[in-house]
């Protein structure tokens, strides 16, 4: 298939989708290696942009779909006027950062790693669907929450694993003894 | 915090800690009053950046009076403060002065116990401290990717009706249960409402009177762990009481508190005599009118 | 404005609308001369079918919206008669969950419930046969919906008394009313 041609296949398929596509089902359906729909996708994307398109083509929580382009924001939203949701507050998001990280984590947990009661601010985040619980600790009897769907959706992340690495952002072990050992007051 | 309807509101905890300032109790939301914090690692950072130092520089000095400060200030603000949050400062607050005082190991030696438990807690602090910080920024990542997010609006549009009726039978792909748990999540408020909480008339507990079943329980017992005395409490108002009472009758001088390891089992044991009767002050179940006058005299 | 700038204006609203958008609203809202944005839309059609795009910008009804192109007709069926379209989407299972447990109820109630526009996702449910029109409300003409009896059957029920209770911390509903009366438009 030339590439103009899965090109155009692949348009048509993302104008009628209501969800994100993922690459294997666009292969299945195309009838073409899943690394060659993978490399239309992106060459379509970059094109788009290139192009000054007012759309664009993303790949978002595991699937590609079309979007308005960010830049336009002002004109869409004369549209699209609901769906604007309250901003998240600093003790949300820094709560959402850990429970992103540590999933899946008890309530108690993500106390102790903020150093302050998260009770109000977890029940926020549930609400707002970018959380769930995922389960029950046997002993304990800790729930257990974990990120949502929604999260990756909210975020622009296509999974987890793209969430940047946290190692960067902590010193290692070692980084931290030499560290410690040089604190004088 | 004088008032069992005021500790009610709040988020008490069962954890048997020190309560904030009981001389006083007029301590306040101050994080409102002072700066824009959430927590005491969030105060330290602040403090730190102030001073523009690097965490793993951090002169604890000069960083531990301030942070002190900001606790003394407690007591001149307004409004009360909850026993957790307080106490997360506490804590946070009493490692800081360990450390200001031992100068911080300067040799590196460790000679005995009492060195090494400080150079734990030091540790365990500081790990505290960047693991905090290593959240907060990656909150700030996590704003930015939602603010750009915000930006684009996904194509969701319907089927054309030539396609759509070509559309095998749909698939629901979740059972009942399921399906009421997204109704669940769905149909909670997303903003919490503002309930009026006037209406509701908490049964009054009365301090004076936990105290007297505390003391008989006690006497009987000997010793008993806070969790024990608290066992047969139906609602967190008689808890927290219960601690209250606990606390007027230490301040009588018949009581003797131990807990081996912070947020440890407390225990309580009788130190007062075996019968008679055992005063306790009736502060706690005053309206909070008639406090408030008293204050004034 | 440029043609350039025309142009991406145009493509991120038809982006993102359902229905199709008329040359005077498109023209109130991006706030150029109808003539400009009509020939504008024109060009951009030619420019679709001359680069061979899968999709296609066309005006039906009185409107301007993106299809996939005809050409490609018997991809997008492939692709609807897979199955992986049966299954519903996330929104739409919770857009039918309002619906389920607050019938009759109209689509505004529904978009202030759920925090986002539910136009596209109700035509959906109506198109799957899960949600019906019950009615108009007098004053305000409004229509309502409610679930169909094919989506009792779905569901594996006999009424839709038999849907299990929502969690009793759920304000009842005359409390939910209330706050959402304040919250809607």
């Amino acid at each position: 298939m030339s590439e103009v041609e899965l090109h155009r296949c692949l348009e048509a398929i993302l104008m009628v989708v209501d969800e994100p596509v993922s690459e294997v089902v666009l292969a299945q359906i195309i009838e073409a290696p899943t690394e060659e729909i993978s490399a239309a996708l992106r060459t379509l994307a970059d094109r788009y942009e290139q192009e000054q398109r007012g759309f664009e083509l993303r790949q978002v929580s595991g699937g590609w779909r079309y979007y308005s382009h960010p830049e336009m924001a002002p004109l869409v939203e004369k549209f699209v006027l609901d769906g604007q949701q309250a901003r998240l507050t600093q003790a949300a998001l820094e709560t959402l950062a850990v429970i992103a990280y540590r999933q899946p984590i008890s309530r108690a947990r993500v106390s102790a790693i903020r150093g302050v009661n998260v009770e109000a601010v977890m029940k926020t985040l549930v609400n707002r669907g970018l959380v769930e619980e995922t389960g029950i600790e046997g002993e304990s009897g800790a729930v257990f929450y974990k990120t949502t769907s929604f999260f990756l959706e909210k975020l622009g992340l296509n999974s987890i694993s793209d969430l940047p690495a946290l190692a960067p952002f902590l010193p290692n072990v070692d980084g931290l003894d030499e560290i410690l050992s040089t604190l004088t007051d | 915090m004088k008032y069992l309807e005021r500790m009610s509101q709040e988020n008490s905890s069962t954890a048997p800690v020190v309560p904030p300032s009981i001389t006083d109790g007029r301590v306040a939301g101050f994080s409102l009053h002072l700066s824009n914090f959430d927590g005491p690692f969030d105060l330290l950072l602040q403090l730190i950046s102030r001073h523009k130092m690097d965490i793993t520089e951090v002169a604890l000095g000069a960083v531990t009076d301030e942070f002190i400060s900001y606790i003394k200030q407690l007591e001149n603000a307004d409004q009360g403060w909850d026993l957790d949050k307080t106490t997360e400062f506490l804590v946070v607050a009493a490692t800081l002065l360990d450390l200001k005082a031992a100068k911080l190991l300067p040799s590196g030696e460790i000679d005995d116990e009492a060195d090494l438990a400080l150079l734990e807690a030091r540790d365990l602090l500081f790990a505290r401290l960047l693991q905090y910080r290593a959240f907060k920024e990656i909150a700030a990542i996590f704003s930015e990717r939602i603010e750009r997010e915000e930006k684009s609006f996904a194509r969701l549009v319907a089927l054309d009706p030539h396609f759509a009726q070509l559309l095998p039978e749909v698939l629901i792909g979740v059972g009942s249960q399921r399906f009421a748990a997204i109704a669940n999540r769905v149909l909670t408020p997303k903003t919490t409402p503002a309930f009026s909480i006037d209406h509701l008339h908490l049964p009054l507990v009365s301090v004076a009177e936990q105290a007297s079943k505390v003391v008989e329980q006690l006497r009987r017992a000997g010793v008993a762990s806070f969790r024990a005395l608290i066992a047969d409490a139906e609602t967190t108002l008689v808890v927290v009481a219960r601690f209250l009472a606990l606390l007027e009758l230490y301040r009588e001088g018949v009581v003797r508190f131990e807990q081996m390891v912070s947020w440890g089992e407390l225990q309580i044991t009788w130190t007062g005599t075996a019968s008679g009767e055992v005063r306790v002050s009736d502060e706690f179940d005053l309206p909070p009118q008639t406090i408030d006058e008293a204050d004034n005299v």
